[in-house]
Formats: C-alpha cells, structure tokens, sequence
C-alpha cells in the first residue's frame, strides 16, 4: 500500500522542492538563498531515501549520508564567503 | 489507498505487516505535509526571520517522519541506525546553517552599501 | 626485456620519473627529468627493430582481450612520430636546462610537468582504445597548458587559458562521440568499435569526435588557440608543441578515420580535404603579415596541419607515405625554428621581425638553422620536406585528383612567401645595420641543437627509403582507404 | 520512454551550456557552461547505451567516474590559472570569439603590432630576458 | 499518467532549470550557488537511474569539491579586487547573442535528435559491458564498476590519477609567487556550534570514507568517493582553522599525493617478471592496497588543490 504511495511522495517532495527554489532566485536577501540552500540539501536527503525504499537499492541510502555529510561542509564554506562576512579580509 | 479490510485477517486478528505498513503511510503522510508546511513558510512568511523560523523547523520534523516512515518498511535495525544518524547530521547541519544565516541577517539589516547581492527584487 | 615491458616502458619511465621528480626536494628534480628524457628513447630501438619486421607490437592490460581490456598498439606512423618526439625532446633539453636551472620561478614544477607531458604523448601513440586515448589527451592537453603558462606573461596566460578551455569543449565532443560509438557497437577498442549501422548516425559520431580532435590539432577554424599558445610558450616547450603535441591529436584523427570509421563518406573526405585547403591558404596569409617570427612560426603550423589534413580525400599508401614524411620533416624543422627563436629572443630581448636584419652577422648558426628549416617548409628538393610534398602530389595525379594536385603545389609556394620574407629581412635587407645584442648568447649548445634538428629535417630527404618503407607497411586499415 | 525524458534534458542542458559558453567572458562562467555541457555528455553516457540487467552499463558507469575525475582535476587548474590571469590583467575575461571587435583586433594586432622598439629591453611583458 | 514518468519529468526540468540558472544568472556567486544545486540534482538522477556509485562521485566531487574549489577561486579573485572580481567587460551583443542563441538551439536539437536515434538503434549483440559481468566471477568482485576501473581498464584509472597529479603540480605553476592569501575561516566567527560541527563531521566523514573503501570491491563506492569524502574533511578542517596552508611543501605531502600512481604502477609491473601481462589481476587484497593508497592521493591532491599552496600544517587552535 504504502509502496504504491511512495513515487507520488516523491513527485510531491520535489514539487516542494522547485516550490521552494523560487526562493533562490528571488531573493531578495542573501539569507534567502542560503536558506534555499539548506532546504535544497534536507529536501534532496529526503528524496534520496524514499527513493531508495522505491527503487528497492538501499545503497542509495549512503548516498544520502555524504550527500548530507558534504552539505554541511559546502554550507560551511559560503560562509567563509565574501559576500557574507564583513570580516571577509586576509586570515 | 489502505483498505481496511485487509488489515484484518479471517481470524479477526490484526496483521502486524500491515498495521506497520498502516503507520509507515501514515508516517509518510505527515512528513510530507511538513515538508510542504515548510515550503509554504518559505514562500509565503514576509521576511527572512519568518522563513528561517518555518523552514528549518518543520523541514526536520518532515525529515524525521520520513526517515521513521522508511526504517518501518525497510525494517532492519541497521537501516533505521542509518536512518538516524542522516537525520541527526540534519539537523546539525541546519542548526549551524540556521545560526549562521540569522547571524549574518542581523549584521546586514542595516542594508550594508555596495553589496550587489543585497539588492531588492526587480 | 620482453616485449610488454618495452612497450609499457614508453610510458612508464617518463611517468616513473615524472613522481620521483614530484616527490624529490626541489633541486633533484633537473636531474632525474633530463635523465628519464634521455633514458626512453633508447626503448625504441628495441621495438623499431620488431616495426620493421613487421611483428605485431600490440599489448593487452591485464590480459583482458581489447573489447573487454585496454589495448595498445605500436604501429609505424606512431614509431616514426615517437622517433620525432625523442629526438625533440633531447634537443630541446640543453635549452631547457638553461631556462629551468634550480632556482628560477618555475624550475619546481617545469620538469614534472615535462615528464608527464611525455608520457602523455607516448601513451596517446600506442592507445589503441577510444576512451584511452581521450585520457591520454587530456593527460598532454593539462601538462602543455601549464607548460604554457610557466612563462607568467599575461599573454602567456591568457594563450594558455584559451587553449585549456577550447581543449575541454573539444573533448567534451570527442568523449559524446565515443559515447555514441559505445553505445551502438558495445566496444571501445579501435579496429571493433567501428561506426557502421546506420550510416547517418555513425557518420554524426565519426564527426563529433573528429570534431573534438580538430580542436586539439589547431585545424582550421578552431585553430584559434594555437597562434598565442605556440608564440608565447618558452622556447623548448613551443619546439615540443609543435613538433609533436599537435601532430598527436592529429594522427589520432587519421586513426578514428582509417580504423574506427567503416566507410566514411567521400563527401566528408572531400570537405575534411577543403577545410585542410583554407588552413593552408589562412595560415600561410597570416603568417605573412605577422610582425613577430615566433608568430610567424606558430601561423605556419595552422597551414601546415591543414596540409596534413589532405590524407583523409587522397587515402591510399602513397599519401599515407607522404603525409607521414611530411609530419616527420615538419616536426624536426618547426622545432628547430622554435629553438632558434627562443635564442633569438634570449640575445635581441625581441623576436619581432624589423629587428631581423643583420641576424646572420651576429646569430650566424640561428640564422643557418631558420633557412634550413625554412626550406624544408617549403619544400625544396633536396630537403625532406621535398620529399613528402612530392609523394602526395605523386598519390594525386595518381587519383587524377587535379584540385588537390594543383593545392599541393600552390602549399609550396605560399609557404615560400613567408619563409623568404623572414629570410630577405634577415639576410638581404637594404637596411643591414648591425644588430645590437641585449644580452649574453646562450650556451652553444642550444644553438647547436637547433641546428642538428634543421639539418636532420634536412638530411632526411636524402636518404628516405627506410622510413618511406616503414610507413609503406603499416598503412592504417590495411590500406583500404577510401580512395575513389 | 524516461530514458527519452533524460535525453531531452541532457539536450537542454548541453545547448544551455553551449550558449554560456559563447556568451560569456568570465572564465569562472565559461568554466561552469563546460562543466554544464560534460554532465550533460556523462547523462547521455549512461542513458542511451542499453541496461544491462535492468541497470546501466557497468562500462560507461566507469568511464563517467573516470571523466568526473578528470574534469574536477582540470577545472581546478583552470581556477588556479584564471586567479593568476586576475592578479595579472585586474579581470578575470578572455576575449569571446563570437565578438567582432575581438576579430577586427587581432587582424589589426597581427599587421601592426605594438611597438616593442622602445629602447629594446622593454618589449612586451611576455619576453623573457 | 504514471508516477514514475512524472518523476523522470520533474527530474529532467529540474535540471535543465538549474542549469539555465546557472547559465542566465546575473551574479556568479549566484551562479555558483546553483551549480552546486545543479550537483545534487545529478546526483538524485544518478540515483534514479541506479547508478549509486555515480550519486556518490557526483553528490561529492561534482556538486561537493567543485562547488567548494569555485567558491574560493571567486573569493581569491575578490580579495585581489572586489570591484572587479564579476567585471565580464561588455558581452557579445547584437548579432553575435543572436549566434550565440542559434548555435545553442542548433546543438541541443542535434543532440536530442542523436541521443533520441541512439535510443532507438539496434542495441549491439555482446556490447563490453556484458563481457564483465561475465568476466565478474573471475575477478571474485561484486561491484562490476569497481571490476571496470581496477581490473579491466586499470590503466584508464592509473593515467586518471596522473591527470589528477598533474593539476596539482600545474597549479604549483600558477601559484608559485603568487601572494599567499588564505580564505575567512569560519573560525573567525568563533562559534561553539561551528567548532562542534567541525568536530562531529570530521571524524563520521572519515569513518564514512573507511566505509566506502572497504565495501567498495563489492557495493557501490571505492576510492575515489572514499577520497573526496576525505578531502571534504579536509575542507571542513581548513575552514575550521584547524589545517592551516603553508608556502612550503614537505615530503611527507609530496609521497602522499604520488602514492595512488606508485600503487597502481606496482600492479601493473609486479605480474611482468613471471611473464604475466601487465596489470594482470593479483586478488582483491592488492585492489585493496591501491585503491588505499588512491583514497590517500585523492584527498591530499584535492585538498591542497582548494587550499591552492603546497602544503599544510597544523594550525594553531
């Protein structure tokens, strides 16, 4: 039952997804599209597992893991960023 | 859609697999609402406080009822171990993230001159 | 040593000693570059012997039979184009080591760099397998770029950068092609992994990569990147590029051509051919109006590989002959030139060409070189370049191919144009004041070296037969070109 | 019928890049059109050869990951390249090739020359003494 | 309409949504931002497609690494000049767009009109790929990739690592005098959290690498996931200030960085004296033995690749 429910829970979490993407390209601020930026790596780590499930391929379940081991590390590094420190000068 | 009647074997016991599989839709379900939750916050709230305050909060509750919705159908214990453990690393990460962007929200309300990207919608 | 080992050797010694050079301190590295530069060619004397015999020099990693495994393949073409390579390479290294001593700028990285360029090009050779040979270019296009760039000149730089991404667009074409070919015959390895079926179709992979090689071979119009990278490189980097990288990309064109296309249509022979006619007439044009002679060296190298080009319509052993002479004399005598500049640049601070006049009075032995190698270019009888010019004009009448037999000839003479403009500027300028130099000459050594390369390009055409013979035996495809 | 729907989608991609390519003049912008257009290659890649037991070919899979590799390892080349080309030149562009002011130059460039007979030494940046 | 064919759809739009972000976008961080994103998307059609071994390389070095190394390639150039580190000059404008746009066009519909006729086109009788899941058993693997890249085309791999060398040692070519200019760390926010942060995914990506080394002969993963996992520790530990860049490189970093090539090179001369070809296949542990020294490689040469100096060294926190 909740088989036949998973891939239309997969066209509903990227819907969200390109829903929230908007976001990105509106703006208007920076906060925003680093915001989308985190939706986007939670959603995609949510897509990954269900789709996992769907696909029957658990393996994808570690995609999943680095995919989010390594958003954390790519959200680190946009703060390090110019346009988001003021601070931004010679380490 | 669940049919009740087939939860329910000839000998009017309830089957356990399908009362699981019951709770994983169910699971499921309130997941993707939060999911959705979330996304309406962050395309509808006015401002990126509002947003930040939505988004990560009800896109990691989502997450966790989707991941608790996956280890029941998967149902070995090392998968939903996994399971958590990707819902965990999140969620850190979205705790730093969600710190770091308020931080640098608040030192930007003053709009700081000559930052491009700062510049209102078109 | 058996067999496998020197063929794997080829590539391996540059690379072995391209990591030690990596993992070595900073002032061993000269040493072990020039050393490995000097140690591989001896393999090929082994191997030459087994190409003239007319052994099967071929190798199969692992020992997985090529659609499965990789393959490689020592053919004449590669053992003659390898021959140039070595003997470049040794040339090119007294004036090397003079640029890169310890202690310049970029002595760290260059010899590395070196090194893996050679393996690159040795390996892009013997591949004998579509995808490896993609890797193999890659591996020459990234060690030649930074080579590029080692001379830190904005204009260096930006020749550099332009090369790299015009590389990466082309490869991105020949790796869709391969793909394509993957995908309809199951098979990498050249000689199984033919584009036949449905004509069309394998007609758009053949052009895809034959695209993507263009790029990297600086054929007309996607030369765009050679004239700054050639004239901007440091001179024994340029001699290297234009003897042999270019050439590379070029022969593996002739091999997706003859060996991984079944049938190719004699319309695209015919337009390969026309293109091949605009480089010549394009480049030789520029060559002429360029006020730089490194310039003018580099432009030549756009008309001469449009004249390379004229294999695809004419096929058959004859043109295979000539062509293959003509890649072996126009190696030696580019990289003499090349060589000769970059003294020429060293002495005068300036290569351009109003500063020329009363060269032969101060630079005799660089002077020397320019016209030796300048004949060649052209074609004159007794050089080698004579030679190859003469075998494609001989495979044309034979074909009664009149457009292409009078293209030929008219090559001769609008290389003549630019080559005797450099040389009347140099040696019978009504303005022949003496030159002043700048600086003190470089070491005879590197002005010898260049001149050995023109005199062998030279030379060469005297005695032809051996390699005109050794070329005749290994034509691609057994000879079964697409000669109408 | 899905292997169609990626097909149309690496053609999007692929022209999208091509045209980033073209246009720009930033070499991080033509960097990131090429790195467009080589996914769209790897996407076709594994698309159109036939599966194999219900999953992609094992080969072009390799093949993929063996240009994933290769293209990190250029790209971060060309990055470290076109920040010493910034601190160089004071902008990170390379002339596009579309543009015709860029063909008229150089053909102009090619006949004169600047003039690197100013007291000899000095000729351009590019020549080493 | 089935939901697997509009998941296909949404897939395809997505990416062909962000990559026009990435093209269109009038700001490159913006543009930056996106590819990443354009990544992650690869990422979930590799996954899609079932090629997990794809998603991971893609997830981390395709949207991970290269994001990574673009974002500080642009924040050196604004450190050189912040006005000018977007400044493109005019662009094309007038006819040459319109070529521009003509070319782009021409190019998708010619390759919608090959990939679509490939699709259709007689599927060759006994393609390569099915030799090596016939081949598979002799190997005793059980990821056929895995077979691919070490056993059957090995020597691809081997000159995969050269190339990868290759750029580290060419970017020592351009950087060479280069005022040594380090990026903000994250630690001059001097927060807990971040430090907290830094001290959890450090220590899981490492194991997470181990992880994919070891299981990578048989499931999807292997050396060069295991590697960029690594490097992305690497990353996080430099953000961090915990890995500072040096100006000087030392030898244990220059080994580390040839190592995966010596590796692959002994396989492949080892069989050669017994008279066996070269890289013939010596057992799962010799795969081990490169693919741990590769991982090795791999992570010193793109860390020191996003660090762009020749070396590193502890910082002082």
């Amino acid at each position: 039952m909740t088989e036949t429910i998973l891939p239309w829970a997969i066209v509903f979490v990227m819907v969200n997804l390109v829903a929230g993407l908007s976001r990105a390209w509106k703006g208007p601020t920076d906060g925003d599209r680093m915001l989308t930026a985190l939706l986007f790596g939670t959603t995609t780590v949510a897509l990954l597992l269900l789709m996992a499930e769907w696909l029957g391929r658990p393996e994808i379940r570690i995609v999943a893991l680095l995919l989010v081991l390594l958003a954390t590390i790519v959200s680190l590094a946009f703060f390090g960023m110019p346009e988001h420190g003021e601070n931004g000068d010679d380490g | 859609m669940a049919d009740p009647a087939a939860l329910v074997d000839p000998a009017g016991l309830v089957d356990p697999a399908g009362l699981v599989d019951l709770v994983a839709l169910a699971l499921l379900l309130a997941g993707c609402f939060f999911i959705f939750a979330g996304t309406v916050g962050m395309v509808r709230l006015p401002d990126v406080f509002c947003r930040l305050h939505a988004m990560t909060k009800a896109d990691n509750l989502g997450l966790l009822l989707l991941s608790l919705s996956m280890a029941l159908l998967a149902g070995t214990p090392r998968t939903a171990l996994l399971l958590l453990l990707v819902w965990l690393l999140a969620l850190l990460a979205s705790t730093v993230s969600a710190h770091l962007i308020a931080r640098h929200a608040r030192t930007r309300l003053p709009p700081a001159s000559g930052t491009r990207e700062s510049e209102p919608e078109s | 040593m058996s067999q496998p080992a020197l063929l794997t050797g080829l590539v391996l010694v540059p690379l072995l000693a391209a990591l030690a050079a990596v993992a070595a301190p900073a002032g061993a590295r000269r040493p072990i570059a020039v050393a490995a530069s000097i140690a591989w060619p001896w393999l090929l004397i082994p191997l030459g012997g087994g190409v003239v015999r007319g052994d099967e020099l071929s190798l199969a990693f692992g020992g997985w039979a090529p659609p499965l495994g990789i393959g490689w393949r020592l053919d004449a073409l590669g053992l003659v184009l390898m021959s140039v390579h070595a003997v470049v390479g040794i040339a090119a290294l007294p004036s090397a080591w003079q640029r890169f001593a310890p202690g310049a700028p970029d002595a760290v990285a260059f010899w590395p760099l070196w090194l893996i360029l050679t393996a690159g090009i040795n390996l892009a050779l013997l591949a004998a397998d579509l995808f490896n040979l993609y890797v193999a270019l890659e591996l020459t296009t990234l060690a030649a770029v930074a080579l590029i760039a080692s001379e830190d000149s904005i204009a260096a730089l930006t020749a550099a950068m332009r090369y790299l991404l015009l590389a990466v667009a082309g490869s991105l074409m020949y790796v869709l092609g391969v793909g394509l070919v993957y995908a309809e015959t199951g098979s990498l390895a050249m000689g199984t992994a033919v584009a036949s079926g449905t004509a069309a179709f394998g007609n758009t992979a053949l052009a895809l990569m034959l695209t993507g090689l263009m790029v990297k071979a600086a054929i007309f119009p996607l030369h765009v990147w050679l004239p700054g990278a050639y004239r901007n490189a440091p001179g024994p980097v340029a001699a290297v590029l234009s003897a042999v990288v270019g050439k590379v990309a070029l022969v593996a064109m002739w091999r997706v051509w003859f060996e991984a296309a079944v049938d190719p249509p004699a319309a695209l022979a015919t337009l390969l051919g026309g293109i091949g006619a605009v480089a010549i007439g394009y480049g030789a044009l520029m060559a002429y109006v360029e006020p730089r002679l490194q310039a003018v060296i580099a432009w030549s190298s756009v008309s001469q590989f449009g004249f390379l080009l004229l294999l695809l319509p004419l096929a058959g052993t004859m043109a295979f002959q000539g062509a293959g002479f003509h890649l072996l004399t126009h190696g030696l005598a580019k990289a003499a030139m090349f060589l000769a500049a970059a003294n020429i640049v060293v002495v005068l601070g300036s290569d351009t060409v109003r500063h020329l006049p009363g060269l032969d009075k101060r630079m005799p032995i660089e002077a020397f070189t320019l016209a030796l190698a300048g004949v060649t270019l052209i074609g004159l009888p007794p050089s080698g370049g004579f030679t190859g010019k003469w075998m494609l004009l001989n495979a044309a009448w034979d074909q009664q191919g009149w457009f292409w037999l009078i293209l030929i000839a008219l090559s001769g003479l609008v290389s003549a144009a630019y080559v005797f403009r450099i040389l009347a500027l140099t040696c019978f300028h009504p303005a022949r004041r003496a030159v002043h130099a700048l600086h003190a000459r470089p070491p005879m050594a590197t002005s010898l070296a260049a001149l050995l390369l023109a005199l062998a390009a030279v030379m060469i055409g005297l005695y032809p037969h051996p390699v005109l013979d050794l070329l005749g035996q290994g034509v691609p495809g057994g000879g079964a070109g697409a000669s109408p | 019928m899905s292997a169609a729907i990626l097909v149309f989608a690496a053609a999007a991609i692929f022209g999208i890049g091509a045209y980033g390519l073209l246009i720009s003049r930033h070499v991080m912008r033509k960097l990131l059109a090429l790195n467009l257009m080589l996914s769209a290659v790897f996407l076709l890649l594994i698309v159109v050869p036939a599966p194999i037991g219900g999953q992609p070919d094992p080969v072009p899979q390799a093949l993929v990951l063996t240009g994933i590799v290769i293209a990190v390892s250029t790209t971060a080349f060309a990055l470290a390249l076109m920040v010493r080309l910034f601190g160089k030149q004071g902008h990170a562009s390379i002339p596009s090739d579309l543009d015709p002011r860029v063909w008229r130059g150089r053909w102009r460039n090619s006949r004169d020359g600047p003039d690197p007979e100013r007291n000899g030494a000095g000729a351009a940046s590019g020549d080493k003494p | 309409m089935s939901a697997q064919l509009l998941v296909d759809m949404l897939l395809g739009t997505l990416l062909a949504g962000l990559a026009g972000a990435v093209a269109f976008g009038r700001h490159l961080f913006r543009s930056i931002v996106f590819y990443v994103a354009f990544g992650l998307a690869m990422a979930v059609v590799w996954a899609r497609l079932g090629a997990p071994d794809l998603a991971l390389a893609d997830a981390a070095i395709g949207a991970g690494l290269t994001g990574a190394l673009m974002l500080v390639a642009f924040r050196r150039l604004v450190e050189i000049d912040p006005e000018r580190a977007e400044d493109e000059g005019t662009r094309p404008t007038g006819a040459a767009a319109w070529i521009a746009v003509a070319v782009a066009v021409l190019v998708a519909a010619l390759v919608a009109i090959v990939g679509l006729t490939a699709l259709s086109i007689e599927p060759a009788p006994l393609p390569a790929g099915v030799l090596v899941m016939n081949a598979l058993d002799e190997t005793g693997l059980g990821n056929p990739i895995t077979a691919v890249l070490l056993v059957f085309r090995g020597f691809d791999t081997l000159i995969e690592m050269v190339v990868l060398l290759t750029a580290l040692v060419a970017a020592r070519v351009v950087t060479s005098d280069a005022p040594h200019r380090s990026f903000t760390l994250v630690a001059e926010f001097d927060l807990p959290l971040v430090r907290t942060l830094v001290a959890v995914v450090v220590p899981l990506a490492v194991l997470v690498a181990l992880h994919l080394l070891w299981v990578g002969a048989d499931d999807p993963g292997g050396a060069f996931q295991a590697g960029s996992v690594l490097a992305g520790a690497g990353v996080a530990l430099m953000l961090s200030g915990t890995l500072v860049p040096t100006a000087r490189s030392r030898a244990p970093m220059r080994l580390a960085a040839v190592a995966g090539v010596a590796a692959l090179s002994v396989l492949l001369v080892v069989p050669m004296p017994d008279g066996r070809p070269p890289l013939a296949f010596l057992g799962r542990g010799s795969l081990l033995f490169a693919e741990a020294a590769m991982m090795v490689s791999i992570a010193v040469t793109l860390s020191l690749l996003f660090a762009g100096a020749p070396g590193l060294r502890r910082g002082l926190q």
